[in-house]
């Protein structure tokens, strides 16, 4: 059984005891532990249940690339599934709970899914569950669903926070082991600007646990004396607790900071997302220890050989009393001297090589421990927790030699580097027979933006196991023992028979075995990436951080074809999984997206508006007062402003100045009718298309002065329509002579609007505003009532109406000055929806109802708008073409419900028949529908094929199912047809 | 005018840098060709001169900014604006330009303390660390436009739309809540 | 996640302060152009794996659009030079032939 | 052909399966086919298939570069729905979920086709009438879909907020026959039900080019060799210009990165799918437990199948905002496709200037959903030289002015 040992454990503090759960259990740890040496030092072994089989699980690595060992972490708000024991800093009251069991860890149900392991092999689902149709859905579907998934889930909003960062460096070094420690004190000391990080909490790598020298010193006082003269220069910044998770185009590095982890409740970020841009990259990311594929692998018990040490060396956790260990290199001798310094017990070495002879072995030899040659493990015996191993001749089938009773099995396959980012962006890799590895390509790096190498792999990264060959590569002297070769074993035993590749686990999470890569090279899976999605090999949460290599090679030996032939899965971010919330950063809440406020916008929520979001603007929909429903408020507001006055916060409206020598010709491009010939101090209503001669926006334009004009935009309109003028003169007519200005927000606009608005103006004073001084149609400027303003005699309502552009600093004062010296006069706010049925009575369109992007001004009764004498504006080409001209266009009507009902939003009109994919035929369809309170009916517009021509005409509607509405076909002016209202 | 008043009304928060919305504030964006005669006699009997690409200079109450190749933000004092722009106006009427008081459609703000950078470079992808002072950087802050200069020692200054003034005052309290430092020290741009 | 260097304000930025606006040097055709013309300006679009000229606006900066060399398939930027063109200059040409020697501009 | 089924399955486990024969036979090319269609993605595959099925031409090629279904219907969100607003849309992805509906048991391959119900969720008033406005077209288009208020949205998907500070939700519309399917088994099932009509599937053969005789096509001409054929139809998503160029026409195409990624895996949690367009993301739940995230297209020009990751940001946080309990969930993997976009954001299935080539392209960002009835439709283009449900999707529209525009609704792409 695991233990936390008397003594030793390089990374705890035993002054610090923390207390900790593991499902309600109490158990206590130090300082300096992962979740995972905690557990293992409190006894723990067994964490969790594997995915599809439910088997017990344990703990099998000490770093990102445990598969088995994922908790949930803390509760309610707090609660986080899938939390990776291995590289979880243990804090004080931290609670653990096992997953993907019911009832518990111990009895789970969904255990029976291994008793019929035989029916469910690889893609079984495929064959399977087809009849009858419905049967998916409601009855195989959510069995699948509930025994699949892993972690709970989360139940609360987040309560934390996260933030992010920009970096910038010459060099990125990824990893502070030794390798990315000597990149650095190179980079560094060259004068460049570095960043150094480091995924764990400590720096200096394996080095510390594995020994060695370096350039002539202990391993560990070099890492000591670098890490001091890295710290020591100004250009070379240094971070642990950073994981490097994705290599992006250009030298992007996205990296996760864990900031709060330890401290749930403290006030600061949980985590930062850090988005590094480096010159370059190098990757010191180290390797990772390859599995052996043997029967009965995944018990609790067995775990990677360079784990044990870890466990042992840095937290004083021995994972068993007695531990076997399993080996084709030499390396994992390495475990066996650490066990016997700790005072465990190693009753055997299982190497399944025919003959060791390098330094290690001798020196294990020495100490007296049993090194059984050309030996595999038949099966490792024990259901949750290891009890022994079964010994066989690894060049056999399996047969058992000897049984050793023990409670860990300590196994290397080898090594694999860590070539996650260097992969990324397209860097290639090479296979290496002598380690059976794959490692970076020099010669096939990946390109940044100058089309040179972006990243550079140093150290155990770029294939150089050994701290000599690492050192060797920094040009530094290191020495550490000799290796003898590795001997690559893709199965134990080599012929091993199918029963035992039933139970060879690869892919420990997700159970997948080599029985079932076979089973998918023998259904013509050949690709490693059809294997892998057949048979879900390396898509666990380690994303096959330790099966792949193991995978793929069995996969070519099925395939008969060497294994760079097979190639490897695509390498894709995050090399280990980060929270949504770090890439969410502070954008939550009120930071979700920016919201631009008008200057008039604390008014509006003071008095309880009804919020319609616009863009990015959220404007007033309505003012209800308390009792009243929006709709009643809308109609209140409607018909106040129509029997007094009413004000509307036009201030999002686009301002756009566009001035000089050419400035008239432009905007003759940019319209469809002619504004070059609007004289000064006028205001016309203009329509703006796009090159495909739709519809984009339309607005009024006012004449500044001789050379300068004032064009207004709808309010979602305005930075795009600046953006397209700007297009047009920096692209096409660079020569013409313009500038324009995007002013929208310089101003507040408020609509004063209905039949005493004259009146309240008046009152302010300073501005003759008369229908002599400001006929319909023209602006004035001056002073009213102390405030500087432009005043647009326009009307959007039919009513008598004014625009008032006053300084945005200004805009709240007039605004609340109206309200206040138009008390008597019935002055009312109204919103966007009051705006929208006043115009709709008077037959005005609107982008966005009336258009849509598909809808040229000729459909809409505006070939008034559109200049015959020009021979060139944007979109008159495209309204030539076949199907813009048309006579079987739907064109604009209005619509009269002949029961006095409103039409639904969003209503068809069907015509007669089906066409020849038996969709009924259709005439039209409404583009804006309202109540009228003016009227007291329900009005709409709409497009109607042939519309203008059936006047009088009564067309059915689609009503709410299948019912039907009967409207007439009117002229779209319900109200005031002659304009004398807005023209008083 | 009395009753004018600005995005945030001066709001301020302490963190660890002080953010406070600068109150109201004179702009005038130019726009022309930057090399004509009349421009530069025109700037020149208001003691400045055309900026260098991205540069920032003042002039005793003015500050003239290069904002693009056609394009200068002048800033002075909010009652002076309206005047300025007059007499930009008139200084410009025979060539092709444009002048326009922006003072109303801007926010400013100041970032006082010893690490004002940390909160920059939570919000934009602009490397603040090797911005010169004397440089103003056209930026974006998460989510929206901004222009970052160094206004003083440990100081930076923004300006952002005035719409979005409470959002820009929401990131920068967050980027600086106390607790959530990125460094110790700045780190240096060598 | 691209970085381009604007070549009217100078800045070096990455992608998320620049707008994409598609391919470059399009000839517009306007009101007397064929119909094969028209359709073509609007919507034929060379769209290669490699070497592609194209619009992009310094939207978070000096607000001006130029143009850009880059290729679809690696990403590599050769350059970016002003809009005011109506096609490549002789000098970023080069630089392409320089690296990508089968390469050839189309029409 | 060994039939599946769950008697099957068992029968092979007594024996350790070792009798399943390979899904699909890899065959080397012969001299000449009747029709090769280049590429073996879902399109290709399906388009062979109805070949066979409904017109018995089985004298067919299917060559692909990669591996099969590697394209993008191996990367995308495998998100189903019909409820379009055009009629030309409505119909065809309308058949394509008709026969999502038999798949399974017609190919004998689960392709765990789900209609667990979509929801498209309207956050402005411009959605909501986009929305209800798609309502009324799906009625009379035989589609069913229908406008849900905001407490059934609730209702189906417990997680969501619909009271966001920011984009309320007012309502949504939902397509209870909408769902996923299991995208890998859509192309899989395909395969190798066209190999056991004799089809040839050869994978790892890239096309390099494409001959003609005149204006007709002879016969393309790849890495194994030439290939004869009369008729050819490239099916090929990203890649339709690099394709077209080589048979001497250009699309009115762009090709940009579209990502996705998913979440580590975790108990069911969200039973339907749900689009926010106006936030630009989208999420479901995988079989496996996984959230499944996509969101907009990049800007620009690219090959690579790697986005940019400012688009990760953005659809992350509106879906944080929408499903708050996904915050402290984290990323497992992300990835990008290559999708081509036409002038309108709808689809190409047409003849093409030059006899015999027709091409299938321009899905975007919809491709996966509509695998099947595309597959049927230019199966019948080709077969028939005509097809109602491909009518509209010809190439002359561009010329015309005759667009097909799904954005209109509330923006909606797909």
């Amino acid at each position: 059984m695991s233990t936390r040992l008397s003594k030793g454990g390089r990374l705890i503090d035993r002054a610090k005891r923390l207390n900790f759960t593991f499902n309600g259990k109490p158990m206590q740890g130090f300082a300096g532990d992962t979740l995972a040496s905690a557990l293992l030092g409190a006894g723990q072994v067994m964490l969790g249940r594997s995915f599809k089989y439910h088997r017990p699980r344990g703990i099998v690595a000490s770093g990102v690339e445990e598969p088995n060992a994922l908790v949930g972490l803390g509760r309610n708000a707090r609660f986080e599934p899938d939390q990776r024991t291995t590289t979880t800093e243990l804090f004080e009251g931290a609670e653990t709970r096992s997953q993907n069991h019911w009832p518990n860890l111990d009895y789970d149900i969904g255990e029976i899914n291994d008793a019929f392991y035989k029916f469910l092999p690889a893609g079984f689902y495929y064959k399977t569950f087809m009849a009858p149709q419905a049967a998916w859905k409601h009855l195989f579907e959510p069995i699948i669903r509930k025994s699949a998934g892993l972690g709970g889930v989360p139940k609360e909003a987040d309560p934390d926070r996260y933030e992010q960062a920009y970096a910038y460096c010459d060099v990125l070094v990824v990893g502070g082991g030794v390798a990315g420690l000597a990149a650095a004190l190179r980079e560094g000391r060259a004068g460049k600007r570095v960043w150094l990080i480091e995924q764990t909490a400590h720096w200096g790598g394996r080095t510390p646990v594995d020994g060695g020298q370096i350039d002539g010193f202990e391993a560990c006082d070099w890492i000591k004396t670098t890490l001091q003269e890295l710290e020591g220069m100004a250009n070379v910044t240094l971070r642990t607790r950073l994981m490097a998770a994705g290599q992006h185009d250009h030298g992007y590095v996205i990296g996760l900071e864990s900031v709060g982890d330890t401290r749930p409740g403290a006030d600061i970020p949980r985590h930062r997302l850090w988005r590094i841009r480096a010159g370059r990259t190098i990757t010191a990311t180290g390797a990772i220890e390859r599995p052996l594929a043997f029967a009965a692998n995944d018990v609790p018990g067995v775990m990677l050989a360079s784990a044990v040490r870890d466990y042992v060396v840095n937290w004083a956790v021995s994972p068993g009393d007695r531990t076997v260990i399993v080996t084709n290199n030499d390396d994992a001798y390495r475990t066996a001297l650490v066990l016997l310094d700790a005072g465990l017990t190693v009753p055997a070495i299982i190497d399944a090589r025919e003959a060791t002879h390098g330094a290690l072995p001798q020196e294990v030899k020495a100490r007296g421990v049993r090194v059984l040659e050309g030996r595999g493990v038949a099966r490792v015996l024990g259901r949750k927790q290891v009890k022994g191993v079964e010994i066989c001749a690894q060049a056999g089938e399996g047969g058992a030699i000897e049984t050793i009773e023990c409670d860990c099995v300590a196994m290397s396959g080898g090594w694999s580097p860590v070539v996650h980012l260097w992969s990324h962006c397209g860097g290639k890799l090479i296979w290496d027979a002598g380690q059976a590895m794959f490692r970076p390509d020099p010669e096939r790096p990946p390109l940044g933006a100058d089309g040179t190498a972006m990243v550079q792999a140093v150290g155990a990264a770029n294939g150089d196991l050994t701290l000599a060959a690492t050192m060797g590569g920094a040009g530094l002297g290191a020495c550490s023992s000799d290796e003898a070769p590795m001997t690559p074993v893709w199965q134990m035993p080599a012929s091993a028979p199918v029963a035992l590749r039933f139970k060879s686990f690869l892919d420990f999470q997700n159970d997948v075995k080599v029985s079932d890569v076979q089973l998918a090279a023998r259904e013509g899976f050949e690709s490693v990436e059809h294997t892998k999605r057949y048979t879900t090999l390396g898509m666990a949460t380690d994303q096959g951080k330790l099966s792949n290599i193991n995978g793929l090679a069995v996969l070519s030996d099925a395939l008969g074809q060497p294994i760079p032939a097979t190639g490897t899965t695509t390498f894709r971010p995050p090399y280990t999984p980060i929270s949504f919330g770090a890439i969410t950063g502070e954008a939550k809440g009120a930071l979700f997206q920016p919201l631009r406020r008008t200057p008039i916008q604390s008014w509006h929520e003071a008095h309880h508006a009804h919020w319609e979001p616009v863009g990015q603007w959220r404007r007033p929909y309505c003012y209800p007062k308390s009792g009243e429903t929006h709709r009643e408020a809308v109609n209140r507001e409607i018909t106040n402003t129509r029997a007094n006055v009413g004000l509307l916060d036009a201030s999002t409206l686009g301002k756009i100045v566009v001035k000089g020598p050419d400035a008239g010709r432009f905007l003759d491009m940019l319209y469809t009718n002619m504004m070059s010939t609007l004289p000064v101090g006028k205001c016309r209503y203009g329509l703006m298309c796009n090159e495909n001669g739709f519809l984009m926006d339309d607005g009024v334009v006012a004449r500044l002065s001789d050379d300068s004009w004032l064009c207004h935009t709808t309010s979602g309109g305005a930075d795009h329509i600046h953006g397209w003028m700007e297009d047009w003169l920096q692209c096409e007519w660079w020569d013409w002579k313009v500038y324009t200005a995007n002013l929208t927000e310089q101003f507040a606009q408020i609509a004063v609007v209905g039949p005493k608005a004259r009146e309240l103006l008046n009152r302010l004073g300073g501005i003759d505003v008369s229908r002599e001084a400001l006929p319909f149609m023209q602006w004035i400027e001056g002073r009213l009532g102390g405030f500087d303003a432009r005043i647009f005699r326009i009307s959007f309502s039919g009513e008598l109406s004014y625009e008032i552009a006053v300084p945005a600093s200004q805009g709240l004062a007039l605004w609340e000055k109206l309200v206040t010296e138009g008390k008597d006069l019935g002055v009312m706010p109204y919103g966007t929806e009051a705006l929208h049925v006043m115009r709709a009575e008077k037959g005005f369109i609107m982008i966005g109802d009336e258009t849509d992007g598909t809808v040229i001004p000729q459909d809409l009764g505006l070939t008034w708008a559109i200049s015959k004498k020009k021979t060139d504006f944007l979109g008159k080409r495209a309204q030539q073409r076949p199907h813009m001209t048309d006579p079987n266009r739907w064109k604009l009507v209005g619509l009269e419900t002949l029961d006095g009902s409103v039409i639904p939003d969003g209503s068809y009109a069907p015509a007669e028949g089906h066409n020849a994919n038996g969709q009924r035929n259709t005439q039209g369809r409404v583009t804006s529908t309202y109540y009228s309170p003016t009227i007291g009916k329900g009005i709409a517009m709409g497009l109607v094929l042939n519309g203008p021509d059936r006047m009088g005409e009564v067309i059915e509607f689609t009503g709410e199912g299948e019912a039907r509405i009967k409207a007439r076909i009117t002229d779209p002016v319900f109200y005031d047809k002659d304009g004398e209202k807005q023209n008083v | 005018m009395s009753n004018a008043v600005s995005a945030l009304q001066g709001a301020t928060y302490q963190g660890f840098v002080t953010v406070t919305e600068a109150g109201l504030i004179g702009m005038i964006s130019i726009r022309g060709d930057l090399t004509s005669k009349p421009l530069l006699k025109a700037l020149k009997a208001l003691g400045l001169s055309v900026p260098a690409p991205r540069q920032i200079v003042t002039s005793k109450d003015l500050t003239l900014a290069w904002m693009s190749p056609d394009e200068l933000l002048l800033i002075c004092d909010h009652s002076a604006a309206a005047q300025l722009v007059q007499t930009l106006s008139s200084a410009l009427e025979k060539t092709h330009a444009l002048v326009c008081n922006v003072s109303d459609a801007r926010a400013l703000f100041r970032l006082k303390g010893a690490k004002p950078d940390q909160v920059i470079m939570k919000l934009s992808p602009a490397d603040i660390a090797t911005l010169p002072t004397g440089e103003m950087r056209r930026t974006r802050l998460a989510q929206v436009a901004a222009a970052v200069w160094r206004s003083a020692p440990d100081e930076i200054s923004l300006i952002c739309f005035r719409s979005v003034a409470t959002y820009v005052q929401g990131l920068l309290e967050t980027s600086a809540r106390p607790g959530s430092e990125l460094f110790e020290t700045a780190p240096s741009s060598s | 996640m691209l970085t381009l260097t604007c070549p009217c304000c100078g800045i070096t930025a990455e992608e998320t302060e620049f707008a994409p606006g598609g391919e470059a040097h399009l000839k517009r055709f306007g009101p007397d152009s064929s119909d094969a013309d028209f359709e073509g300006y609007l919507f034929a679009r060379k769209n290669p794996k490699g070497v592609h000229f194209e619009r992009w606006r310094h939207a978070y900066g000096c607000g001006k659009w130029f143009m850009a060399a880059r290729c679809t398939a690696t990403l590599e930027v050769f350059g970016t030079y002003a809009a005011q063109t109506t096609k490549p200059p002789a000098d970023i040409v080069k630089k392409i032939k320089a690296k990508r020697p089968e390469w050839e501009p189309q029409a | 052909m060994k039939r599946y089924s769950m008697f099957a399955v068992a029968r092979e486990a007594m024996r350790y399966h070792a009798g399943w024969e390979r899904a699909w036979r890899s065959p080397e090319p012969k001299k000449r086919y009747k029709v090769i269609v280049v590429g073996a993605g879902g399109h290709g595959l399906a388009t062979a298939y109805y070949l066979g099925k409904v017109h018995g031409i089985t004298d067919v090629a299917v060559i692909e570069k990669g591996w099969l279904g590697g394209g993008n219907t191996g990367r995308n969100t495998t998100i189903i729905r019909s409820n379009y607003l055009q009629d030309a849309s409505a119909a065809i992805f309308d058949k394509a979920l008709q026969l999502y509906e038999g798949l399974s048991r017609d190919l004998n391959y689960n392709v765990m086709f789900s209609p667990r119900g979509l929801l498209m969720l309207a956050q402005s008033e411009h959605e909501r009438r986009g929305y209800q406005r798609t309502v009324h077209a799906n009625g009379l288009q035989g589609v069913s879909t229908q406008w849900i208020t905001p407490e059934r949205v609730k209702e189906l998907v417990p997680i969501l907020n619909i009271d966001g500070p920011r984009y309320p939700v007012l309502g949504a519309l939902y397509q209870e026959r909408g769902g996923t399917a299991r995208h890998d088994a859509v192309a899989w099932g395909y395969a190798r039900a066209c190999s056991n009509m004799g089809m040839d599937i050869i994978q790892q053969t890239e096309v390099t080019g494409i001959r003609r005789q005149g204006d007709k096509v002879a016969g393309v001409t790849t890495t194994r060799g030439e290939i004869d054929c009369e008729q050819l139809a490239i099916v090929v998503a990203g890649h339709s210009s690099v394709l077209a160029e080589m048979a001497g026409f250009r699309l009115p195409i762009e090709s940009v990165a579209l990502q996705a990624w998913v979440s580590e895996p975790i108990k069911p949690a969200i039973d339907v799918v749900v689009m926010a367009n106006l936030v630009h993301g989208y999420l479901s739940q995988s079989d496996k437990g996984e959230l499944v995230i996509g969101g907009g297209t990049d800007g620009f020009n690219n090959y690579t199948q790697r986005g940019s990751w400012h688009h990760v940001e953005e659809t992350t946080r509106a879906l944080v905002e929408t499903f708050p309990i996904i915050s402290r969930l984290k990323m497992l993997r992300q990835w990008g496709g290559i999708v081509d976009m036409t002038g309108d954001r709808s689809p190409i299935l047409s003849k093409t200037p030059v006899e015999g080539i027709f091409v299938n392209c321009g899905w975007g960002t919809g491709g996966f959903k509509s695998i099947p009835g595309s597959g049927f439709a230019m199966a019948e283009l080709i077969a028939c030289g005509y097809s109602p449900l491909a009518a509209e999707f010809n190439l002359n529209r561009f010329k015309e002015g005759r667009f097909i525009d799904e954005s209109v609704a509330a923006g909606v792409a797909h």
